[in-house]
């Protein structure tokens, strides 16, 4: 189907201009960087207890499943704002989105866009996350499940997160304004997702089951099937106006 | 809108207050009797807030297909309102909070919703600030606002699945018929007060579309000429062998 | 080019403007298979607003551009446009971190097309043999030259040239003149938007946007 | 009596604050009927020497 061909040539056009200036990348490796640095300094001193299910509600807030769970998607939500508005305002900015509005489809236009940065995203969760729970000496009960609801989040978060950064391409005033626009849309995503990542870490689920995240997986899912959709039917809107 | 439905409108809210604070009785789940009537005004205004986000959204669409820039200006406008009563939503919000339970939030799955909302015309407004050209500016905050309008209904679903375990605020408060007349009441004046406010603010928008609109006009632009080259290399057209010295 | 892929321009009272500010009004052409027009006026007159208004990189906020490809056939919307015209123009630029030859296949491929002449094109605008350098080594003339590949890429019925010879040398003046007269010679609509009188002197005639 | 002076004014202030957005409402439309009354008369904007930013 020459749809599909056409979006795998921005989606390849992505990654070949982004593995030769590794902009993105670079700014996302950073800001993780900085993140998980002054998280291990803040929690180097203070071991967190691991969740008991004994425990009171109070306590079981504060052990290191729920913390690590938090965190992990306030560094993902963040280090996404930095790095993954940059693939429009650049094309937008250097001149190159007149090119390519002549030359393709809204829709090929966003699903490339749309492939190269939910790759962006994994690799940067796949390695943080590590990371992270390293610093927090948290092991998850369930490593499949962490993957699953990473995964699933991540695909949600791109979408959002390429439309917006489209819009905030025809701004001015950039900065700042893709984490403003972005975060208000994807509060269902947080909700399920550090909610799942608790989950599979242990947090009230010290055997690791995969029940108690099924509904957060599916609220995931249908999140990311609802944002996908939207960015396709709205995108030509925002593109080529 | 007629003079008569204004003052109709005056006095049908100020009756609801009335009501709100003279007829309800100090209902028994309530610690303090007297915030009975905060409640009774805080989900009209919730309503109202999820009438002019619609409306908003509408127009958003209306916009995209139709191009006019007054479609533009009532979707800004409804979105303004729709801010505006979703602050005064989290303001009772929270003072009843504040009076029931000591704390000015309790994160109730509802009251939640709304503040999202309110952080998503915030962030409208940041991006209509940040777009200068007004047609530009008119894509740019519709296609947001119909986007945001496709993802936010699914906070209704979510937030009080997750927030529901923490919330101290009895989700289904039993209310009396007593109470849910005075909440009709001041459902009907604040969405008349929404309807009065939308058509203001509407029709101020058009009249300065129409004097933008008539001064583009008025602007003398000389209008384009078209010349043939044949005559301008004969040099029998002076303008045009004017033109190519120049 | 067949005469079921020449182009038919027709422009009724075209205008648009920027809220209070009018950048074009009222402009009105229509032009056949096989005819150049250049497009003058001083800086500011609109010249590169009609080019991006004709490619359907704006909307128009008055009038109508219609394109016709084949003599009866339906004119196209605004996305049909833009795949039937090769436009080039200072503020379009291509991708730096590409090769030149990658930039072409790129836009090839995101159009759905092969792109099997790729060093004949490269040297049709003299860059026979850089094709494998970034663009961001070019010099301004050579992506001047790799813009005219890039709009002549689809082989497109319209050609819009928004001031091609910026930053060319003598040869490629004369390959800005060699592409506009092979262009009139295939029966294509070519439309110049110029300052330079050399350069307008191309067209058959001349719209003069500030009258 | 204080009971009732307590009540009449958990009633007073909200009534008041309702009169004051009231008449500011009212205000509001009086200067929009004027705008839009104004934008009629003046079929030809040249003359108008208040102009609109």
């Amino acid at each position: 189907m020459s749809w599909t061909a056409e979006a795998g040539a921005v989606f390849a056009k992505e990654l070949r201009t982004e593995w030769r200036t590794r902009v993105a990348l670079s700014a996302v490796g950073l800001f993780a960087l900085a993140s998980l640095t002054l998280i291990a300094l803040s929690f180097r001193g203070a071991p967190l207890t691991s969740f008991r299910s004994d425990a009171d509600r109070a306590l079981q807030l504060l052990t290191r499943e729920a913390v690590a769970g938090s965190l992990l998607w306030v560094l993902i939500f963040f280090t996404a704002a930095t790095g993954l508005g940059r693939t429009f305002v650049q094309e937008a900015e250097r001149g190159t989105a007149l090119a390519l509005r002549l030359s393709a489809r809204a829709t090929t236009v966003w699903t490339g866009k749309y492939a190269a940065n939910t790759l962006l995203l994994l690799v940067l969760t796949l390695i943080a996350a590590p990371i992270l729970l390293a610093i927090l000496e948290v092991r998850p009960a369930n490593a499949g499940l962490l993957v699953c609801v990473l995964l699933i989040g991540a695909v949600g978060l791109a979408a959002v997160m390429t439309f917006t950064a489209a819009l905030v391409a025809q701004a001015s005033a950039k900065s700042g304004l893709l984490a403003a626009l972005s975060f208000p849309l994807l509060v269902p995503l947080f909700l399920a997702g550090v909610n799942g990542t608790k989950a599979a870490l242990g947090f009230g689920n010290e055997a690791g089951r995969w029940t108690p995240a099924l509904a957060d997986l599916q609220v995931l899912g249908s999140y990311a099937v609802i944002a996908v959709t939207a960015s396709l039917l709205l995108f030509d809107f925002v593109w080529n106006d | 809108m007629a003079t008569v439905a204004k003052y109709l409108l005056g006095m049908w809210i100020a009756a609801t207050v009335v009501l709100a604070y003279r007829w309800l009785p100090p209902a028994e789940g309530f610690a303090v009797p007297e915030a009975a009537p905060i409640v009774a005004l805080h989900l009209p205004l919730a309503l109202v807030a999820i009438i002019a986000a619609v409306v908003a959204a509408a127009q958003g669409v209306r916009y995209l297909t139709g191009r006019n820039l007054a479609s533009d200006a009532r979707s800004k406008n409804a979105a303004a309102l729709a801010a505006l009563f979703c602050l005064l939503t989290t303001v009772t919000g929270s003072a009843f909070a504040r009076v029931q339970w000591g704390g000015y939030w309790n994160w109730d799955p509802k009251q939640t919703c709304i503040a999202i909302l309110l952080a998503v015309y915030a962030a409208y407004f940041v991006l209509r600030a940040g777009v200068d050209d007004p047609e530009k500016r008119a894509a740019v905050s519709g296609v947001y606002i119909v986007f945001a309008g496709i993802l936010t209904p699914m906070l209704g679903y979510v937030v009080p699945k997750y927030l529901a375990k923490f919330s101290l605020h009895p989700t289904n408060t039993q209310f009396d018929s007593r109470y849910w007349t005075v909440i009709l009441f001041a459902t009907l004046g604040f969405t008349g007060l929404y309807v009065w406010m939308q058509n203001l603010a509407n029709r101020f928008d058009v009249a300065g579309l129409v004097l933008q609109q008539r001064l583009a006009e008025a602007e003398e632009a000389p209008a384009p000429r078209l010349v043939t080259m044949a005559t301008a290399a004969s040099g029998a057209d002076t303008e045009a062998t004017a033109w190519t010295t120049r | 080019m067949d005469t079921s892929r020449q182009a038919f321009l027709t422009l009724e009272n075209l205008g648009k403007s920027y809220g209070v500010r009018r950048v074009l009004r009222g402009v009105s052409l229509a032009v056949g298979p096989g005819e150049v027009v250049s497009v003058t006026g001083r800086n500011g007159s609109g010249k590169s607003t009609l080019l991006k208004l004709i490619a359907g990189l704006l909307r128009p906020s008055q009038g109508e551009v219609s394109l016709q490809i084949g003599a009866n056939a339906k004119p196209l919307d605004a996305a049909g446009r833009r795949q039937a015209v090769g436009y080039a123009a200072p503020d379009l630029a291509l991708y730096d971190e590409l090769t030149g030859r990658e930039n072409l296949l790129f836009f090839a491929r995101v159009r759905g097309r092969r792109l099997p002449d790729a060093e004949r094109r490269l040297a049709d605008v003299g860059l026979a043999g850089r094709g494998n350098d970034l663009v961001r080594a070019y010099s301004s003339g050579m992506r001047q030259r790799l813009r005219l590949a890039f709009a002549l890429l689809a082989d497109p019925p319209v050609l819009l040239l928004d001031e091609p010879s910026l930053a060319l040398d003598e040869a490629g003046v004369a390959l800005v003149a060699q592409t506009v007269a092979r262009h009139k010679a295939a029966r294509g609509v070519t439309l110049l938007a110029t300052n330079d009188a050399g350069e307008a002197a191309l067209g058959d005639r001349a719209l003069v946007l500030d009258g | 009596m204080d009971d009732s002076v307590a009540v009449f004014g958990m009633i007073a202030v909200p009534l008041l604050i309702w009169a004051g957005v009231f008449a500011f409402m009212l205000g509001v439309d009086r200067r929009v009927r004027d705008l839009e009354r104004r934008v009629r008369e003046t079929g030809n904007f040249r003359e108008q020497e208040e102009r609109h930013p």
